[in-house]
């Protein structure tokens, strides 16, 4: 390994350290406040070094034949240690108003520095192999964060038991999904003999091969579509989604599924797999139902944090979209950085979102907290929270001037750039079933109320205001991060 | 290394590892004892893990082999959470029925 | 200087941001020093720019911010800097700041008096970036501003349901306008792929040459100028608009707002020329609001109607004057009415808050021993509205039809002109003696602020002598070539106002009882309700849409949209019995999503 | 050696229908073990012997003593058994069972007509050590990390504290 091939990897190794320096800091002396800045420093230094690796991630840098260090990684790697940032800092705010449940949160940061390196990892993944660890690390670290409240002083049953649920639910059928996926790449191998993506390309007339590939592909697509939270493998992200701590909850929506999304993207490009006309269909059927399901169920859905979860499913629906353009080559390449785009407004949007949420509740019983109906008449008691409530909503919806509405534009272009009228029909069904339930919560919000329910405003309200912020700038003055989107 | 004919032909190799697959896939959707589950999906696991060693035999490289020890570790890894998730449930509950953990639903 | 040319729109965009976010916490006098001294700031930076601008003599454009750059689109911001732009900027801080100082006085103690000064900040923002703007969107964007807060504070005091309306009525009539001007946008977008006026103009003057976009888009701005400056046929919202606060009227439904469409009209003077036939459209609709106007003006009972007739029939003469071509003309003319008409109106609102809120003139009379001071801002004001000798209106009149009369001869246009230019006369001579003879019919309260009399005063100076501030348009705008103009018609322009005054006084002494039976005319009550502009529309738009939804209230359409909402929530339901919360039957669903998914794949 | 190979697959197949027919933990557990042995046997015959001793080693060995471990620790006793014999029974079973029969016959359509190019040769475990820290070095550290995020999480999450709220942790 060259000193060139080390630099490239700084990023990786700074968080590597931060995962290994928390956790020797956790085993002899447990100080909250430490911890929390060696992990958020930690991360800083990795950002900071991942800037001073723009030459090389120009260049493009092969580390090994598992890695891949370039423009594209450097985008979402610094995308993800931005939300791996912010869901600390949440984190920190949200169990600090928590004492009841006794939870020592030392942990919980070197759990979420692995849950990053696994992102990162994906996110420069050119190979099966770096591929499943980055994905395996990622889950194994998000397991034990999702059920994170079980550990520590037994609290009453009431109050552990949604985390148990939902770290229980998730580990199992994720466990059942990476079967999948680890059948699938065993075939794939079985049929090219290697697991760099870039080799594992198959002819686009399969018949001449079996249907061996076929199956293999099939059947890796069933484990990531798993993990995006994909209909008809969406149902465990509802009820994980509602169990787990929110600062959590949030990971799993951005972090998780932004990084599969990534590796996703570069196998396909990599392995020409688009080209197979059953896969497009496949991931056609894929997004149409996840659209259509994912807004369906959040239609009269009563628990914020389960409708965003729906949300999100349909969101993922929109991206796939962008998955299949970037398949065609007239379109593959704004396709790319429309994906960016989308995926860097789905995360802000939703890091908002729950940010707002976790700072809304902790007021009482854990899991009444995110009824809908505690919301009521937010804009009339907190005016500045209620702005910034609808505003994050807006933006989930896609209208103007939030960062939403540039995200779905892109989508649109890079969908009809691509021909892909039917799905973008689709796309404007789910946003108009979308809009529905967006709005119906901005109505909640403004409903005048004369009962005070027991909501009360909590200490993460400056991060909801400063992502709330970000939202609408970027939604009015996108340009700066449009000069950074990445290629292939 | 010299060249050798496998043992036996693929497809029967590939069948046993689909049948072991669906054997498992089964337990995990009948049992509703969770220790049950968890043994059902190392029986899931080791049949992709036959097809990795299989397929490392058949073109001779060692990426299988390296396949196998990588869902050797998440094997434990997954064990190890899911068992100290178990003991969690078993301390609350009593009892390790699954659908007994329906509390969130909608 | 030109950096600081930003800075010009940004405090009062500033200011208005923090007195609408917290302006309610702040007291009233730091609310005023803001309000009025963000306008102060940017009057002193304007009047430093023009001085420089005088002195120097070149168009400036600032940098450019780009701001959007995708699939052949490419929008930048920046600001633009010219004779025309000095001349708005001008009017606008220079007005706006006297008003603004009147403002202080007069809305003092009113309960929204910080979200006033937030609304009317923000609405000084808007404009100065819409006559600062090089480019469409810019300009569209302070075009849209002002007219958000034209509706907000013609709905200011929201609690009275009239005031509401009135505010809905001017958003309505005037989103008609905006529409076309998005539409000409639109096309430009289209035609030339950039929004940047000064490029706008110049390829469409290579490449329009002879085709019929010039044509149509001529046609939409036109539009969207007419909807802004309440000419016919969308004049109607202007009368209603006066529900506002006072210094509102005066400051954005006369001196400033409501002469956009001539700015813009000016501004994209290079288009209208390849338009021929538009031109001539334009001086036709000025002549016709201008002498329609004139005459409702003549026989209203509301103090501020008739000064709101009398801003519609003004602006009439600006838009005949850039029809006619006399562009320069039309924005002295924008200049100095800017001037009397403010005047006009804060004068009027001293009278009617030393009557305690009565506006109809019915009740007002003999005020002149007991107001002295607002009879003589009257005097001057009427003055220079009838343009008469030696006040400013009467040289920018002048100019008007002098040069009209140049470019275009004896055309009906100009004699409606000409006509208007008595009936002008007429109305504001009835108004001043309504006014201030008679008898007295309501005893004011003398109120008599120095905040209240420094603007009135400074106004005064201005409508008499404004007319001698120099406009830098020489670059702007082509120079006429001189034309021969007969004494005769000389003669006509210079009578005309007399002629009005003459029969005013006239009947005014002699002709007590045919003034009675006039006013109870049909004729009269027509003109007094605006020409029944307001009765055809809503015989002809509201009473049949309103018809239409009555008669759709169980229609066929909603059916199918009733489906679709009815589906998706079976579908809802549907698939949330699915989700029951039991492990393994989620993992069925994974199980039958593999089958579905090797069944897709082996098709 | 084909035969003895087809012998372990029935084995390691009938074994597996008792794990998950299974009424006893304890038994289940053997039976996956026995699973296990067979494979290992069968890794052995496809020329992976080093894939065959970790089966044995790391699977059998260390991860179902894990498992071992922890039913003991439970120990459910005889009630447990008869709860699963009623659990078993019933209409519970045929959904799911014929959903995996489809499921393995659509496997089985797609994946017989395997057609690859094979060069079978045995892969010692000097081919694999030599993989495993060459290029594959990022892997094996990779690994480290994924233990030792189960050691962190599975500790935190078996830790008892015996603060009660309002006390400093």
């Amino acid at each position: 390994m060259t000193l060139l091939e080390l630099r490239a990897l700084l990023p990786l190794l700074l968080v590597a350290l931060t995962i290994l320096a928390a956790m020797l800091l956790a085993a002899f002396c447990r100080h909250r406040r430490l911890l929390f800045w060696v992990y958020q420093l930690g991360l800083l230094a990795a950002l900071l070094s991942l800037g001073g690796n723009l030459g090389i991630q120009a260049q493009g840098l092969e580390v090994t034949p598992l890695l891949r260090v370039d423009a594209f990684f450097g985008f979402f790697a610094a995308l993800f240690i931005l939300v791996a940032m912010l869901v600390g800092l949440m984190a920190a705010q949200y169990f600090g108003r928590r004492e009841h449940l006794a939870v020592p949160l030392e942990e919980s940061y070197v759990l979420l520095a692995l849950c990053l390196l696994g992102a990162l990892v994906l996110a420069a993944a050119q190979h099966l192999a770096a591929l499943f660890i980055g994905l395996e690390l990622m889950s194994v670290a998000s397991f034990a964060l999702v059920a994170y409240p079980c550990g520590g002083a037994p609290a009453s049953d009431r109050l552990q038991l949604p985390s148990l649920e939902a770290g229980l639910k998730y580990l199992l059928l994720s466990s059942v999904a990476s079967a999948f996926l680890l059948f699938g790449m065993a075939c794939l191998y079985l049929q090219t003999g290697t697991l760099a993506f870039a080799r594992l390309s198959l002819p686009p007339d399969s018949t001449a091969s079996g249907l061996l590939p076929l199956a293999g592909l099939a059947m890796l697509l069933i484990g990531v579509a798993f993990k995006l939270a994909l209909a008809p493998f969406h149902m465990w992200s509802p009820d994980v989604y509602q169990g787990a701590p929110t600062p959590f909850t949030a990971l799993i929506a951005t972090l998780s599924k932004g990084a599969l999304v990534v590796v996703l993207l570069r196998y396909l490009l990599l392995s020409q797999a688009l080209q197979i006309e059953q896969i497009a269909t496949l991931l056609m059927a894929l997004a149409t139902l996840s659209i259509l399901v994912g807004n369906l169920l959040a239609l009269r859905q009563d628990d914020m944090k389960r409708l965003l979860a729906y949300s999100s499913i349909a969101h993922l629906g929109y991206l796939l979209v962008v998955v299949l353009a970037a398949g065609q080559t007239v379109s593959s390449e704004f396709a790319l950085q429309a994906g960016a785009f989308y995926l860097l407004a789905y995360s802000l949007t939703t890091l908002a979102a729950f940010a707002m949420i976790s700072a809304l509740s902790g007021g009482g019983d854990e899991n009444r907290d995110y009824r809908l109906h505690c919301y009521r008449g937010l804009c009339w008691r907190a005016p500045c929270l209620g702005g910034c409530f609808m505003l994050i909503l807006l933006s989930l919806a896609g209208i103007p001037l939030t960062v939403g509405f540039i995200g779905k534009f892109y989508i649109f272009a890079a969908g009809a750039q691509a021909g892909l009228w039917w799905l973008l029909g689709v796309v404007v069904l789910g946003s108009a079933l979308g809009l529905y339930y967006y709005l119906r919560i901005i109505l909640i919000l403004l409903q005048q109320d004369d009962e005070v329910s027991d909501l009360v405003f909590h200490n993460g309200r400056w991060l909801v205001y400063g992502l709330t912020l970000l939202l609408l700038l970027l939604g009015i003055y996108p340009l700066p991060v449009m000069q950074w989107l990445p290629l292939l | 290394m010299e060249s050798q004919g496998l043992l036996i032909p693929i497809e029967h190799g590939l069948l046993f590892a689909a049948a072991l697959f669906c054997i498992g896939l089964a337990g995990v959707l009948t049992r509703r004892n969770l220790l049950f589950m968890l043994m059902s999906l190392e029986l899931m696991l080791n049949a992709a893990a036959f097809v990795f060693v299989l397929a490392g035999a058949v073109h001779g490289n060692a990426d299988g082999q390296v396949m196998f020890i990588l869902i050797l570790t998440l094997a434990a890894a997954e064990v190890a959470l899911a068992l100290a998730l178990v003991v969690q449930l078993y301390r609350r509950r009593r009892s390790l029925d699954i659908d007994s953990l329906d509390g969130m639903r909608g | 200087m030109t950096a600081w040319l930003g800075w010009i729109p940004a405090l009062p965009l500033f200011s208005s941001l923090v007195l609408l976010l917290v302006g309610g916490r702040l007291g009233q006098r730091l609310v005023t020093l803001l309000g009025v001294g963000s306008v102060l700031g940017s009057a002193l930076l304007s009047g430093l720019l023009i001085a420089d601008f005088l002195a120097e003599g070149a168009a400036v454009t600032t940098r450019q911010l780009p701001w959007l750059s995708s699939m052949g689109l490419e929008v930048a911001f920046g600001l633009y800097f010219d004779g025309l732009s000095a001349v708005m900027l001008g009017v606008i801080t220079g007005v706006g700041l006297l008003i603004h100082l009147y403002s202080a006085a007069y809305m003092a103690g009113d309960e929204g008096y910080a979200r006033f000064f937030g609304y009317l900040n923000l609405f000084v923002g808007a404009m100065l970036l819409l006559v600062l703007a090089d480019d469409f969107l810019l300009l569209y964007l302070g075009w849209e501003g002002v007219g958000l807060c034209s509706f907000l504070l013609i709905g200011f005091w929201y609690r009275e349901p009239a005031n509401g309306y009135a505010a809905r009525k001017a958003f309505v009539v005037t989103r008609v306008g905006d529409i076309a001007l998005a539409v000409a946008l639109l096309i430009m977008i289209q035609q030339f792929g950039t929004l940047h006026i000064q490029t706008v103009i110049e390829r469409a003057q290579l490449q329009w040459l002879g085709s019929d976009w010039s044509f149509w888009v001529a046609l939409l701005l036109l539009g969207g100028a007419v909807g802004k400056s309440a000419q016919l046929p969308l004049q109607t919202w202007l009368p209603d608009a006066m529900a506002g606060p006072t210094p509102v009227s005066a400051l954005i439904h006369a001196a400033t707002m409501v002469t956009a469409g001539v700015y813009l009209i000016a501004r994209t003077q290079g288009i209208f020329l390849l338009a021929p036939r538009i031109m001539e459209l334009v001086a036709l609709v000025g002549a016709l609001t201008l002498f329609l106007a004139a005459c409702s003006a003549l026989v209203q009972h509301d103090l501020k109607r008739v000064l709101a007739y009398s801003t519609i029939s003004q602006i009439g003469y600006m838009f005949f004057a850039l029809g006619a071509g006399a562009f320069s003309a039309a924005i002295f003319h924008l200049m100095t009415h800017a001037f009397f008409k403010a005047l006009l109106f804060l004068a009027a609102g001293q009278v009617i808050l030393s009557l305690h809120h009565e506006q109809d003139l019915r009740r007002m009379g003999g005020l002149l021993r007991r107001l002295p001071f607002s009879a003589l801002c009257f005097a001057i004001g009427c003055a220079a509205l009838a343009a008469l000798p030696l006040t400013s209106g009467f040289y920018s009149k002048d100019a008007i039809l002098l040069q009209a009369y140049g470019l275009h001869g004896g055309s009906l246009a100009w004699w409606l002109a000409l006509a208007g230019a008595a009936v002008t006369a007429l109305y504001s001579l009835r108004l001043f003696l309504k006014l201030f003879f008679g008898e007295a019919v309501t005893e004011p309260s003398p109120d008599m602020r120095p905040t209240l009399v420094v603007p009135l005063a400074l106004l005064c100076l201005l409508a008499l002598f404004g007319a001698l501030i120099p406009q830098p348009l020489g670059a702007v705008f082509a120079p006429l070539a001189a034309t021969e103009v007969p004494a005769a018609v000389h003669g006509a322009i210079l009578i005309m106002p007399w002629l009005g005054l003459v029969t005013g006084v006239l009947l005014w002494r002699y002709g007590r009882g045919f003034r009675q039976r006039w006013s109870d005319s049909a004729l009269a009550r027509s003109w007094r309700a605006g020409w029944g502009f307001d009765a055809l529309y809503d015989g002809l738009l509201v009473q049949p849409l309103l018809l239409l939804a009555r008669l759709n209230r169980k229609d066929l359409a909603d059916r199918p949209v009733q489906f679709v909402a009815w589906l998706s929530a079976r579908g809802h339901a549907w698939l949330s019995v699915t989700q029951n919360g039991r492990l393994r039957r989620y993992a069925a669903g994974i199980a039958l999503g593999a089958v579905l998914v090797l069944t897709v794949v082996t098709l | 050696m084909p035969f003895l190979f087809y012998l372990c697959a029935l084995i390691a197949l009938l074994a597996a229908w008792q794990v998950i027919r299974g009424v006893n933990a304890m038994h289940a557990l053997l039976y996956l073990i026995v699973v296990l042995l067979a494979i290992a046997l069968m890794f052995f015959m496809l020329g992976a012997p080093f894939a065959a001793a970790l089966e044995v080693i790391i699977y059998a060995g260390a991860i179902m003593v894990l498992m071992v471990f922890v039913i003991m620790m439970l120990n459910q006793g005889d009630s447990a058994v008869g709860q699963e014999r009623a659990w078993r029974a019933g209409r519970i079973w045929r959904g799911p069972a014929l959903l995996c029969a489809v499921l393995l016959a659509q496997l089985g359509y797609l994946l017989l007509p395997a057609v690859v190019s094979a060069d079978a040769a045995a892969v010692d475990a000097v081919a694999v050590g030599r993989a495993l820290y060459g290029p594959y070095l990022l892997l094996v550290e990779l690994a480290s990390m994924l233990l030792l995020a189960a050691l962190v999480g599975a500790w935190h999450l078996t830790r008892v504290l015996k603060h009660r709220p309002g006390e400093e942790v």
